[in-house]
């Protein structure tokens, strides 16, 4: 098992513009500044990104939006950053495109775009306007959504431990959307805490596999509110 | 203000089973579990990643990898654990959580409830509550009985819903109301208003029960 | 959170005729020996038995197969149990039934009966005897299967450590199905190695949360092949 | 029979590259982790739940609470991981198998496959074969060129299929097939047998690659 250990600015270099891209985090917490502050020096324009919510001004997502970077955003939350509704709301070019998802369907879209699924019946969102366009299928009496998978070319995740291969753990609630979006990206970038050798994590706890990740970046601060 | 909060969620605390799996919406319904009877020991679920939270983490105990779907620094029970977002979904849409309890821009009689966006003035998005109020076994609106007077408790919800025909029951400052396939259903009042009171803050027709009790917000 | 420990008779009491029960393992590795003997001492018949493989004989459902207490079997591969091919071949009453499911789609049909989806679309089986029956569902330009969730009244796990809450971790490759069928059971019972309070494990690290379990037994033992 | 399993095992390990994650199946396919070349280093995935699998284990080192999907100890190297049912097929199944290599009963012109099923005779079930076979980038069928004489490679199986369209390869102890659009494409040969021994033992239609090659089994 090979090294991954890289720098961010050489981790992102290969994001293009116009690239569809996933963050990990849930307000921030667990979102990977190091690779975001990579990501705005390098400044790739009109990316499509896939995230749970929009973080706060000044942190994760939230600081490619102030540099106007995003042309689309899917995520499931974007009220706690006022920025959204300002950049969703201009009549000039770069107006933001807004899509938002029930956040299980959100999650268990990107897991079913890792897990080779071809979509997956919920019942979240039937009779409301989030049905608009789906198929509704009736199971036993009960209507679901057909909901397809999310893919995107690249994964920005956060782990607080992660080995030279890949393998990554999460604490606490930093989890959260990282090992999903970890497995249905085709390049996916780990920014760490902490990096440590093959074989130091405890094979019963490892959360992601190192076969995922492509590329493993240290210098992840532990997050302040 | 601080009295209605308490009132309502005095009141909607009893409507928890020991053992229960709750999930409490951020705002007032967070206040719910300062008030849970003796002896009521709940598993707060928190759609972040937590089964087991504890409270608001004390002031300088904050540890910083732990935070509640509100963004706050909380506290976790001996027992807890976490997991990521497919998997507290899972648990949430497969019918593991036995109540859920949060606010509402408008509820009807069908037990429709509107949440999560006002056309062309907040776009915050729905979050994980579409998700909860469908999968959540008992689901609990606990709100105020009006918005600045305006009527919240409709006969058919005119913002768009964030799902059909989920909510069980809804719990004001005036009174507990059960949605059942005839309306909904008065069963408890506060003793501070009148039924005609209530009546005349509720655009739906309310069914009065035979049995109306006073409300218990000890 | 409460203690849930008992005995396994007593956990197993409530197994009644006809019951459909899932039982976690794979080739007799993670299946709760435990349990099953006390299955087979309390001897309810009829069982529908959803789990991996048919065991070995004398070990895990090979042992209730033995006492003759399946029916119907539900499982992805039973070729090293020659008990199953004599039971299906025989010509009397107890002739056992067994559905075969892929491995695959018998996990997330598992993983969908816990967690509320309605179904999801696999492209295992498709143009197989497994696709019949079955709705075939096209998502850009690929051919799926429509799979449905799988539920069962009882669950029985096996589990390394367990809490009194029932929290659960698994060691090494005996974890497989047994955080799946945890979650899709009305009834779960875990048999386990070690039994700990509430907060003794890491909350890094537990796979299953109590919430899924109704009663711990403790007495399992590491496993021979 | 010991040296044709040898030259199947060792030239299909030359189609494996250095990272490359792998699905053996049990049998003849597990004894291709032995004829690696220097210098590829791979990562074994294992369906029952292991990412990073060693070897057999050594008598007396065995951990009961690991085994392989045939059920026997194995150990696992620095960097290995466990995981559930589901995670294993997801990963399986969504693509991140670069290579499974298994037997069959019968494989055809058109990449079908059947190994799972003897209707009448032989049930044991498809097991994860036929997740396998679909999700993994690469298909490598390592077998016997034929069963006792009777043909495996067919115009089309007459068994029921594990898969349809999914061989990229078979490797036999006669030589190594592509299969393409256009048919099953030899491309290399085993110095032992003519290209004539090999089409009578074929019941498909072989075409015969240009450039044919002498099967490198060293």
């Amino acid at each position: 098992m090979k090294s991954k250990v890289t720098t961010a600015d050489e981790a992102v270099s290969k994001i293009y513009d116009g690239a569809v891209i996933m963050v990990g985090g849930f307000m921030s917490c667990g979102t990977p500044e190091v690779l975001i502050d990579a990501l705005v020096r390098k400044n790739a324009r009109n990316l499509t990104v896939i995230c749970n919510d929009a973080g706060i001004p000044g942190r994760g997502v939230g600081k490619l939006l102030s540099n106007n970077q995003i042309k689309t955003i899917i995520a499931s939350h974007v009220g706690l950053n006022p920025e959204v509704a300002q950049r969703m709301n201009t009549a000039t070019e770069d107006k933001l495109e807004c899509i938002l998802v029930p956040q299980g369907t959100l999650a268990e879209r990107i897991r079913a775009g890792g897990a080779g699924l071809g979509g997956f019946l919920t019942p979240t969102g039937v009779g409301t306007i989030i049905a608009e366009g789906k198929q509704v299928i009736v199971v036993d009496e009960k209507e679901y959504l057909l909901e397809r998978p999310l893919r995107a070319e690249f994964a920005l995740i956060r782990g607080s431990v992660t080995d030279t291969f890949g393998n990554t753990v999460y604490y606490g609630t930093t989890r959260n959307f990282n090992p999903l979006i970890a497995t249905a990206a085709d390049h996916v970038i780990v920014g760490t805490c902490k990096i440590v050798e093959a074989g130091e994590i405890d094979p019963n706890s490892i959360i992601t596999s190192g076969i995922f990740v492509d590329a493993v970046v240290g210098g992840e601060k532990a997050w302040q509110i | 203000m601080a009295d209605i909060k308490k009132i309502i969620a005095a009141r909607t605390a009893k409507e928890i089973k020991d053992g229960d799996v709750v999930n409490l919406g951020i705002g007032l319904p967070t206040m719910v579990a300062d008030y849970l009877p003796k002896g009521v020991d709940i598993v707060l679920q928190s759609e972040n990643g937590i089964m087991g939270m504890g409270s608001a983490a004390e002031k300088g105990q904050e540890d910083v990898d732990i935070i509640n779907a509100g963004a706050q620094y909380v506290s976790t029970k001996p027992g807890a654990m976490f997991f990521d977002s497919a998997v507290s979904f899972g648990i949430i849409r497969g019918g593991h959580v036995d109540a859920t309890i949060l606010g509402a821009l408008e509820v009807d009689r069908y037990g429709n409830i509107a949440n999560w966006i006002v056309p062309g003035k907040m776009v915050p998005g729905m979050g994980g509550a579409m998700d909860l109020v469908v999968g959540a076994k008992k689901v609990i609106v606990a709100m105020q009985h009006t918005q600045k007077g305006a009527h919240k408790i409709l006969r058919e919800c005119r913002l768009p819903l964030t799902a059909v025909n989920v909510v069980d029951m809804i719990i004001t400052e005036m009174g507990v109301m059960e949605i059942t396939k005839d309306g909904i259903l008065l069963t408890e009042i506060h003793p501070d208003y009148t039924v005609e009171q209530v009546r005349e803050a509720t655009e739906a027709d309310l069914i009065i029960h035979d049995d109306l009790k006073i409300m218990d917000v000890e």
